[in-house]
């Protein structure tokens, strides 16, 4: 089925029984109705991070993914407040939009290779960041707040997604909603890299040169995937929006567009999913040790050195030898 | 004019300084030290509680300041970065690790240092005004003669001395230093501790004007990224170039643009991709040599 | 000297923890007040003398038998979390509090913090008083915020008033940092002084956080030769730089800020020059200081070796907190109760001398009762302390 | 029967320097040219030119009647005119298979999208890339190392890799930068060999650069001598062989070296 062998399924299928039920199901049997939101959040970052691993498919850093969530943010709440559409189209256009601009802006720079790129988008959410705090549309330095919640949307009166403003509990919601979307995300992922177009980035994060030669068209497919990437960085950056009911230009900083760097890195370059996995080791770990207090960041930073410096190639490097996931 | 001049020079040099510890720990082992930022601001902290807080003579606090950070150094590279790098499929690897220990350095120096702004007294007093039109504190002055005397020296080092040869042969070319008979491990280490050590001792000149919080190793960091791609990565001239390209530009920038009130700085950062886009390889941008 | 005595006050602070703990755990029932804000990183100053006054009541509340509201007698911890001044994380850390079963929560220190935590906060149940300004938040539909201090938009004109008929201030410059609060502050600041007939002569100037040479940032604002240069905003460590730099190009007249400064920074970073700073604190000075303010800050610099002068106002949420909760019990776990009790309120102020009562305010700026009436105390910077320029109310 | 390939007047500039003056010459179909010279004498920035790997300072490569200088790339190989490189450029962490299936990309009838979604075209795409790669292997003798991964390959593969990596986008032209470069007298025989049955058994015409002079006379059809970015000869082997101008070049760098 779809190319999937019998005991990939089964991997997929008890990945979609944790995440919808068997996560529901250890919070509620705990009591720690907070992870929801912590979950919640490491699956839109993931999001983003899976558009920063593709790019490093293509052989670039990309350290601008926070000014594309950013953009998508700011994209949905303007749509949403002010032109008053319906969360559920903006968040699609948030991610077209923030597209669009990576082609604008991918243009000039994805000729550049190695540090500088990663320079030049790192300048990038500087410059999306000054840019929201100096534009009147986003509302400068008092950004925009009093965000309402998605609202619900039915096609012939029958209801496919429900009011979330009239809901009891909007935690459970939002995380299925980050799920749903983290997964069709992935799923896009894996497709794509597994798909001729995954072997043509393979081919140029390889060798450039080499890949035109055999008649890749590679600033096309730069464009693509650069634009793919950020639409992916628009998508997160949009729900957190809706989440967070605001939207300020600080939302989505440079610290952001490192940290969806380091969560590739953490997960592991050469893996689909290891952006999932860095994401969740990264910002859950986090929480994990809020019981340290002062010393949170201390052995945070510990751990972090250690993974590093004893899996240089990211934590799904572990299980190299059964072949891996690619 | 001559104000503008004036403040570029001093914040040129003290800028170029901040890069070419960067730009010599890139040309070495192709790592993006995120961490040299959190270096900068335990050098100033280091002199602030020698000179501050103890009464040590500046000039010692200075030693103990580059003493400090060459040790640190030289201990992140033997035991961090290097084992990192033979282990690693990509060396862009060595980008999370250098974060890792800018988190570490950060959650290190809020622990020992605290969270406040910290200042030393002035080495000097006054203020040189020239007739209103150039005017510019004495200390400032001093710190900026200190820093091109530290730029000229490292120059004179890299070119002259057998350990500079050694360092220039290795960012050249790692294999082919190799070959030569460099002892590539030893000198990766020497100059790891030498980029750390020009952290420090900027860090520590600085400490006298500007104060140190741990707030300020971050931003730093970003800002000598910016110098070194203005320069062109891994080339000395480049980080001195772009040092001084860039105080140059806030200077003039904040001179001619500051009507603009909020978007200075955003036309200062737009001009600097363009730049980048345009020129990628930086002013210098050729290998070492 | 002093390092050494931070080193002993640290294994002293672990010690009084770890018994601290123990001690708790075997008499008093406990009654938990959260605190989410920024305690690493470049902005740790804010949350940090934020968490550390909240530790330093609670410590001594808890030594002297604890706290009783209604029949029970509490001992008081405080669960802080570090939001890293990342609005995520801020979102996170509120959950956290909802699931410690916290309903009264200190924090968040910035604007998007506080705007985010919002839903969380209301769906759950929480009050927070945020050390944010926009009156979004404050103003109805929203109900659970109490801001934790006196906005610029309230101190500012009782400054720029204070000073225009004292000092004969006619022009004013001010300069922010190229961020949400600061420039928010500036607005608010510019609209304040023009409403009060002062000139503004310069507002446009703005710097990056990171700035570490202030020259060039200042030079165009000398030009205009303002009587008053107002430093929107300006964080604890750009402070001193900012006001050094501005004496060195030669400036004449009066700087001020609208909020709270340490004057042991100050005295560090610009030394004399600093003289004559003008900014707002809380009720520390010599002739304000209550005994219990006194020992307040003594029993802080015994725990963390230093005391931080920032505090001075961020010592009041944990008592309001307290206060109210005393008036009705029920309120420990029902908000509503909290927001009802806020609007009669009344206690008497223990950290200031003189009559000045602890009430909610802010009718005229929020239309609800959702700030903290804590004294509106200008201060002016000599000689390394500050003393008291005036005192006001704020309503 | 007109040229294949006719390169007209091409010149290269870098700022003053002429590293390309005026050269012309045409290929016909079917055959094996030879771009030789000293040194510096401007083959390479010749080749790149022929596939737009750099543009040309004046002059243009006609390519069967269409002009192709100048162009991208990737389009100058979508009409067939296709280059291979030195061994160092390689797909390094794909196997050998895997590198020639990836380059069959020109191939490819279904679109991007239909690959996405896994279309009927899609399928019979990958399944007919997969037997040309394993045909195309077998021919050139690697079907052994065909699970290699190119960086473990030692260089005489790695050569053998270019070409075949060159092949599977199916080319009218091939451009073979100095396939014989380091190998010794039995590898350099089988590379000819291999080379040549390229030509013969698949109508690919080859262009190659070269400094292994006993090899080139062996295999080429006709030669092209560079020297100094200009055009000093044209021939069968046999003519360049007692060509003075050829001779005096040659022996002129040969007193360069000495003298350096």
């Amino acid at each position: 089925m779809l190319g999937f062998t019998s005991k990939q399924l089964i991997g997929v299928g008890i990945f979609l029984f944790m995440i919808f039920i068997g996560v529901p199901l250890i919070i509620g049997a705990t009591g720690r109705w907070d992870f929801y939101f912590t979950l919640t959040s490491v699956a839109l970052l993931a999001i983003a991070s899976a558009g920063v691993w593709l790019t490093f498919y293509i052989g670039r850093i990309n350290i601008g993914q926070g000014a594309f969530a950013l953009i998508g943010a700011y994209v949905s709440a303007i749509l949403v407040v002010k032109a008053g559409w319906s969360f559920w189209i903006s968040l699609p256009a948030a991610g077209l939009f923030a597209a669009i601009v990576a082609i604008l802006i991918g243009l000039p720079i994805l000729r550049l290779r190695g540090v500088y790129f990663a320079m030049i988008t790192l300048v990038l959410t500087q410059v999306v960041t000054l840019t929201a705090l100096a534009l009147p549309i986003t509302n400068g330095a008092k950004g925009i707040s009093n965000i309402p919640l998605p609202s619900g949307i039915s096609l012939f009166g029958i209801p496919i997604l429900p009011d979330f403003a009239g809901m009891e509990n909007t935690k459970l919601a939002f995380y299925y909603t980050a799920c749903v979307i983290m997964i069709l995300t992935y799923a896009a992922l894996y497709r794509l890299v597994n798909s001729r177009l995954g072997h043509l980035c393979r081919s140029m994060q390889q060798n450039e040169e080499l890949a035109s030669s055999i008649g890749v068209n590679i600033s096309y497919i730069r464009i693509v995937i650069f634009a793919i990437s950020s639409f992916f960085g628009g998508l997160g950056g949009a729900m957190f929006g809706s989440i967070a009911q605001s939207v300020y230009p600080s939302s989505f900083q440079v610290a952001d567009s490192v940290n969806f760097m380091l969560n590739c890195f953490l997960g592991g370059l050469g893996y689909v999913f290891g952006p999932m996995l860095g994401t969740l080791v990264l910002y859950f770990g986090w929480d994990l040790l809020f019981e340290f207090g002062k010393y949170q960041m201390l052995i945070y930073s510990t751990v972090l050195i250690l993974i590093i410096r004893f899996l240089p190639n990211g934590l799904l490097s572990i299980r190299i030898g059964k072949g891996g996931d690619k | 004019m001559e104000q503008i001049l004036a403040n570029g020079v001093y914040l040129g040099s003290q800028y170029a300084m901040i890069a070419l510890g960067l730009t010599l720990i890139f040309a070495l082992m192709n790592v993006l030290n995120f961490a040299h930022g959190q270096m900068y601001v335990i050098g100033g902290f280091v002199t602030y509680t020698f000179y501050g807080q103890w009464g040590v003579p500046f000039v010692l606090a200075l030693v103990m300041s580059c003493v400090t950070l060459a040790i640190l150094g030289a201990l992140i590279e033997r035991f961090l970065f290097a084992p990192v790098i033979k282990g690693s499929a990509r060396e862009e690897s060595t980008m999370l690790l250098a974060a890792g220990i800018a988190f570490f350095l950060d959650a290190v120096i809020l622990l020992v240092f605290g969270e406040k702004q910290r200042g030393v007294p002035k080495i000097v007093d006054g203020v040189f005004n020239y007739d209103f039109r150039l005017i510019m504190p004495y200390d400032r002055i001093l710190i900026c003669v200190l820093a091109i005397l530290s730029i000229v020296a490292f120059i004179g080092l890299m070119q002259y001395t057998k350990t500079g040869r050694a360092l220039r042969a290795l960012a050249q070319d790692r294999t082919a230093a190799q070959l030569m008979g460099v002892n590539v491990d030893r000198y990766s280490m020497i100059g790891f501790a030498l980029g750390a050590m020009l952290a420090g001792l900027v860090g520590g000149l600085l400490v006298t004007i500007t104060g140190v919080n741990l707030g300020m190793g971050g931003p730093t960091s970003i800002k000598a990224f910016m110098m070194v791609m203005i320069g062109g990565a891994g080339v000395i001239s480049g980080a001195i170039w772009g040092g001084i390209i860039l105080g140059f530009m806030e200077a003039i920038g904040l001179a001619v643009l500051y009507q603009y009130g909020d978007i200075t700085y955003l036309l200062i950062f737009v001009s600097l991709m363009i730049f980048l886009a345009i020129r990628p390889q930086g002013l210098m941008g050729k290998p070492w040599g | 000297m002093q390092r050494r005595s931070l080193m002993k006050a640290a294994l002293t602070a672990a010690t009084l923890t770890a018994f601290g703990a123990t001690a708790a755990f075997a008499e008093n029932p406990v009654l938990k007040i959260g605190f989410v804000g920024v305690t690493s990183g470049p902005a740790a100053a804010w949350g940090i003398s934020n968490q550390r006054s909240m530790e330093a009541r609670a410590a001594w509340i808890n030594e002297t038998g604890g706290y009783t509201i209604g029949d029970t007698t509490y001992d008081i911890e405080i669960v802080s979390f570090d939001d890293q001044k990342d609005p995520k994380r801020a979102i996170a850390g509120m959950e956290k509090m909802a699931q410690e079963g916290i309903h009264y929560v200190v924090g968040p220190n910035v604007d998007d913090g506080a705007a985010a935590v919002r839903p969380v906060a209301e769906s759950n149940g929480i009050m927070y008083f945020p050390y944010a300004f926009p009156k979004s938040l404050y103003q109805a539909p929203a109900s659970n915020a109490v801001l934790g201090m006196v906005a610029n938009y309230q101190s500012g004109p009782a400054i720029y008033k204070y000073l225009m008929e004292n000092e004969g201030v006619k022009t004013v410059a001010f300069i922010a940092a190229n961020e949400s609060d600061p420039l928010s502050q500036r607005d608010g600041g510019v609209e304040a002084a023009t409403a009060l007939g002062m000139e503004v002569v310069s507002d446009n100037v703005t710097y990056q956080v990171d700035t570490t040479d202030f020259t060039p940032v200042l030079t165009p604002v000398m030009r205009a030769q303002p009587d008053l240069l107002v430093l929107s905003g300006v964080s604890p460590a750009n402070a001193p730089q900012l006001i050094r730099s501005a004496r060195e190009l030669g400036f004449q007249g009066l700087i001020s800020t609208e909020t709270a400064q340490d004057a042991g920074v100050l005295a560090e970073g610009a030394g004399d020059l600093a003289n004559g700073f003008i900014s707002v604190g809380g009720a520390s000075t010599p002739e304000l200081a209550s005994p219990m303010m006194i020992e307040f800050v003594q029993r802080y610099t015994d725990m963390f070796g230093e005391y931080n002068d920032e505090s001075n106002t961020k010592v009041y949420a944990l008592e309001y907190i307290l206060e109210t909760l005393k008036v009705d019990p029920s309120a420990i776990t029902d908000v509503d109760a909290f927001q009802t009790t806020m609007d009669t309120f009344e206690a008497p102020n223990p950290y200031m001398n003189g009559d000045a009562k602890l009430r909610y305010v802010g009718m005229t700026s929020f239309g609800q009762r959702r700030q903290v009436a804590v004294p509106l105390v200008v201060n002016v910077f000599q000689d390394g302390a500050f003393e008291t320029l005036f005192v006001a109310e704020v309503d | 029967m007109s040229p294949l390939l006719q390169v007209k007047n091409v010149t290269k500039k870098y700022g003053g320097l002429t590293a390309n003056n005026a050269i012309s010459f045409d290929v016909a179909e079917n055959e094996i040219l030879s771009v030789i010279g000293p040194n510096g004498a401007g083959k390479s920035t010749l080749f790149k030119m022929i596939a737009s790997f750099t543009p040309t300072t004046s002059g243009e490569v006609i390519y069967q009647g269409e002009r192709i200088s100048n162009l991208k790339p990737h389009i100058v190989a979508r009409k067939g005119v296709v280059r291979t490189f030195q061994e160092t450029t390689i797909f390094k962490s794909m196997t050998v298979r895997e590198s020639v299936v990836v380059a069959q990309h020109l191939r490819a009838k279904a679109s991007l999208a239909g690959y996405f979604w896994g279309s009927k075209t899609a399928k019979d795409d990958v399944t007919a890339f997969e037997k040309y790669a394993d045909e195309l292997l077998e021919f050139l003798g690697m079907s052994e190392i065909a699970g290699e991964q190119a960086s473990n390959l030692p260089q005489g593969s790695l050569r053998a890799l270019g070409i075949a990596i060159g092949l599977a986008t199916d080319p009218k032209v091939l451009l073979l930068d100095e396939p014989f470069a380091g190998m010794n007298h039995d590898e350099t025989m089988n590379m000819v060999n291999l080379v040549r049955s390229v030509r013969d058994e698949r109508g690919v015409t080859v262009m190659l650069v070269e400094h292994d002079m006993p090899a080139v006379m062996n295999i080429s059809d006709r030669i092209v001598v560079l020297n100094f970015g200009e055009k000093i000869a044209e021939g069968t082997p046999s003519e360049i062989q007692n060509n003075e101008k050829v001779i005096e070049a040659y022996l002129g760098s040969v007193d360069d070296e000495i003298g350096m």
